[in-house]
């Protein structure tokens, strides 16, 4: 149907496309759409991968062909730079490194979105080329979308890789005012973009309002802690499909905002999962600034005289006489990258018949199934994976629970209805096993920065150490014995 | 196209992005992320269209430059998910 | 994108719409999707089946504010009759008439696509008014594509009302050359079609069509059996759907294609299922003509001194000293209206303590989930019915199972790898509970047609009589004993 | 409104309809098809269209004609989907 009363038809940059040129469009769409899908079984998950490469191969070469391109040279120039770029990062990163590599890729989407918009901006208000008598507000409004979400998203991403890296502090740099600092900022970018919508031949406040948003994302993931970046990547995700699909507003493109608005979804319903499994509100991750380690004056009355460490011969020993072993790996297997042990451990247990499972807590490790693709590349089966509640009624029926470097995950203070920073986030419940051996270096707590009981508890082991270590001692000790 | 035809479609597309994504599985979630980032890689289109328009050296620097940021989203996102995709087997470590 | 090489905007009766309207529609296609997405659990469906309704007002009265309305009689005249002869019939009709209700319905809607997809070709190419300079083929495909659907949908439904209503006989009827039949005439509504494609000025093509399209709809649901008409209404649901998207190609119409395809898609999904929990392909349910009665030569030799016979005073003593009792109704409880006494039972059974569950196989009955809307009208809580894949583990915990005028989907056989008619459907493992309680009126088959072995099992007892007397008997023997 | 928009409209509700409605429980199998039945009603909107077009009295009766189908269509189905679902109740019988 024709809107009468507010014609938006947009002319500019995209206006001439032919009819085929939006059927290769739909069809890269339903690509994607058909490759996310397949993201919902391990079996179909690389198939699935597949085809959404397939679709933006797709979208690209009927973009190139559909446009006259007038210099080649930048073209190729710049797709051959940016491939392999990526391709080499892609294929050199360890896997431990996952999500500050995605946050990494996730910003250059972002800075993708603010130059594009820029360019149209210049292309159509401020050359005259091209020309929008129609779909102005359209065109403007998303431009500034575009931008105002592009920086937040590139410099944000910035900073949550600089945490992750250690470029950056991982602690929450806190100051009086904060919140303040941060509404101002976006009080401003809002009030240029508002300039810029009343009159966007003046390309120049674009440009501030980018510098502006870039402040402000920066400003926005620097009082989080390192801990809850993954939350901040999972977040900034859904930002730059917003800012991809605002593109497609700016450009009339169908494929940019069905691409956008997919990643858009995809990234806040992780962002709840992850907060949900927490037990915290976004708010709380966002604006809350937990995740600096406050120091538990009660520590020592909880651990103390209560704690017995244990040698890896001993718990070699304990294994040898047990049917079922269920391993709960958390950050510190990440940190210590001890899964080539844990596979070493795996076999050898299985090769004297022992049951071996995998307890995998949704928010263990720094990003979400951050678990299971380090255990994965270790090839071991996703069958043996357990989620929580898969897991959660089987301890009863162990006899070993290992965790190794999980704390707060296996936290039994979290199902007391304390005031603790944990209260209520769902746990592994390790203390039901038989018997539960801890490695980890010391008494020191995890992300909450609270003493865990399950430390002192009576059937609990502490096999302090390096993950790495410890596991490799564990292993020898168990082929030996 | 229409203010309102795209906005549907935007609208529709979230509607589907929510039950899609929402079936895939915890174990699959950073694959999911590094995937679904790949996919918002999806302005590298709207960098193709700014730096071929002929609009001027300015756009068509800035086009490429926008280039070169989507393309290392683009190939790097689906090269590293597929590098992890890969590793998650059925059956027992050989 | 405006496309260049195929410009199909619309002129035509929606030419003039403006962005108010596309914003209403956009609004109402919302409350389509939120509503059926509240059908997805019994708490949330009232609320989302009337979100659906809210959203299809706010489509009406937004459309009767947006059109120039010449002739506010005829639209009062047409909205009031209908809405009355709907709500009488939906006040009024028996919940065991359900499907044949539906069928109508279905049907209705199909009607009226084929109407307005008429009077769009009439307005446009025959009186002249409106004017297609742009878009014709758009139009005249999806007009040829709502007329040849709408009519295959009405007739279609119309007769599986009938054969549900017992007014067109429930056999299926079959004849010689049957199939070649059905291709001629699908063959000469596409060849009719095609000619409007070329020449949409001849009008009267299209009432060609439609009286073909009729005549195939009839021809194709009359050699269906009678107890395969809730996949054939699904089916035809379906279809009404798409009619309905194709007319909003026809109008250019986001809302008629959004709600169109959504229940098109409802209605395949819906044919899907039944045929899987049945085991057959569509094309064996529209084609092959199973549903006539096979007289099967062995029954005699299956149950040849094997049976035994109870009477309602022992099956009432045999529940006196149950705990766990699991009733599986079937087709027949929905003939002779035997729900109430059902319930009855049941309270009678749970007044003393006894645990009571109904195992509702997905075919049961003569609808998907009919089962449940009987038992859900006789106040049973949705907690006590169980889905085939969880009541099927407890039979073997179950003192008595009482099968209650159901016989394929309790079949034996049908586990076994044989060429039965049912070989490999799902079946209820009601031989798996200690007693099996079986009332119906006599040995005879089911809809299959074959004998059914658990009739001479050794831990069955046949109670012969009308499901409604039985049960009645059953329940004042129950409260006497 | 351009024929591709129409159709990647088309595409998209087809995808949300399939997500929606394979997670419906079988349980809801009968008030889904009824409900679904009358949403595929929104005809109505075609109905008076074509009634309220005033290109001639032929246009007006079939409008109205139809009008009369979609409405026993869209109330009966509405209703009768309100009158099966309010039976659902949990808890035991009183
Ligand atoms: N995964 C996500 O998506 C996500 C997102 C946001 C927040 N979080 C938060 O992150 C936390 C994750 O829980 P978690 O149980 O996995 O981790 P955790 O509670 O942070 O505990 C990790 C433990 O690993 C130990 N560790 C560190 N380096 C080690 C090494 N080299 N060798 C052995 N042990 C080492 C540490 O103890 P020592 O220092 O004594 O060795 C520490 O107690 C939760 O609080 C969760 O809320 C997760
Ligand atoms: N639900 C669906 O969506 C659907 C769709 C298509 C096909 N079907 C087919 O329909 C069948 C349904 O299975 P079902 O087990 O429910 O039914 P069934 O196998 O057709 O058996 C129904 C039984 O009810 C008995 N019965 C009939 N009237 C009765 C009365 N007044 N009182 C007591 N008993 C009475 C009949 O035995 P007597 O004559 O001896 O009394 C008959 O054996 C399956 O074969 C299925 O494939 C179902």
């Amino acid at each position: 149907m024709n809107p009468g009363g507010y014609a938006v038809t947009v002319a500019g940059p995209a206006g001439g496309a032919a009819v085929w040129v939006d059927a290769a469009y739909l069809l890269s769409a339903v690509l994607f759409i058909a490759g996310l899908k397949g993201l919902s079984h391990p079996r179909s998950a690389v198939r699935g991968n597949l085809l959404g490469a397939l679709g933006m191969l797709l979208a690209i070469v009927v973009t190139l062909v559909d446009q006259q391109v007038m210099d080649w040279i930048w073209i190729v120039a710049g797709v051959a730079a940016g491939s392999v770029v990526g391709a080499v990062l892609a294929l050199t990163i360890k896997m431990t490194a996952m999500p500050q590599l995605v946050g990494l890729f996730n910003g250059f989407g972002g800075a993708a979105s603010i130059l594009v918009a820029g360019a149209v901006l210049i292309q159509i208000f401020g050359v005259g080329l091209g020309g929008a008598e129609t779909g102005e507000l359209q065109i403007t409004i998303a431009t500034v979308a575009s931008g105002l979400v592009g920086a937040v998203t590139f410099f944000g991403s910035l900073i949550a890789f600089g945490k992750l890296q250690g470029i950056v502090t991982e602690k929450p740099v806190r100051y009086p005012g904060e919140q303040i600092v941060k509404i101002l900022l976006l009080a401003a970018a809002l009030f240029v973009g508002v300039l810029i919508v009343l009159d966007p031949s003046q390309v120049s406040y674009y440009w501030i309002l980018v510098a502006i948003a870039s402040v402000l994302g920066i400003f926005l993931v620097i009082p989080i802690g390192g801990a809850d970046m993954p939350i901040v990547i999972a977040l900034l995700n859904s930002y730059s499909g917003i800012a991809a699909a605002a593109t497609g507003f700016v450009l009339s493109n169908t494929i940019l905002v069905i691409a956008g608005s997919l990643v858009g979804a995809s990234g806040i319903i992780l962002t709840q999962i992850m907060c949900r499994a927490m037990n915290r509100s976004l708010a709380n991750v966002l604006f809350g600034g937990v995740g600096a380690v406050i120091e538990d004056a009660s520590q020592g009355d909880v651990y103390a005289g209560k704690v017995t460490s244990t040698s890896a011969e001993e718990v070699a020993m304990i294994l040898k006489s047990a049917q079922r072993v269920v391993l709960v790996p958390g950050y510190g297997m990440a940190v210590a990258r001890a899964q080539t042990a844990v596979r070493q451990l795996t076999e050898a247990l299985e090769r004297d018949g022992i049951e071996v499972e995998f307890g995998i807590h949704p928010v263990a490790g720094r990003m979400p199934g951050h678990m299971n693709v380090l255990l994965a590349e270790e090839n071991i089966s996703y069958d043996k994976l357990r989620e929580m509640d898969q897991i959660n009624p089987t301890f009863a029926n162990t006899d070993v629970a290992i965790v190794l470097g999980a704390n707060d995950v296996v936290n039994p203070v979290a199902r007391e209805a304390s005031g603790s920073p944990i209260a209520g986030m769902p746990i592994l419940d390790v203390d039901k096993a038989r018997t539960v051996v801890i490695i980890k270096r010391s008494l020191s707590p995890g992300f909450a920065g609270i003493a865990n009981p399950l430390f002192a508890a009576d059937n609990t082991l502490m096999f302090f150490g390096d993950g790495k270590v410890a596991m490799d001692q564990l292993v020898a000790a168990y082929r030996d014995a | 196209m229409s203010f309102l035809s795209i906005l549907t479609i935007f609208v529709l597309a979230v509607f589907v992005g929510f039950e899609v994504i929402t079936k895939v599985p915890p174990i699959l979630h950073t694959p999911l992320m590094s995937g679904s980032n790949a996919i918002s890689g999806i302005t590298i289109i709207g960098a193709i269209v700014a730096a071929s328009s002929g609009a001027g050296l300015l756009t068509t620097v800035l086009g490429s430059v926008a280039l070169v940021f989507a393309s290392i989203n683009v190939v790097g996102g689906f090269l590293v998910t597929h590098r992890m995709l890969q590793k998650f087997k059925k059956g027992g470590p050989r």
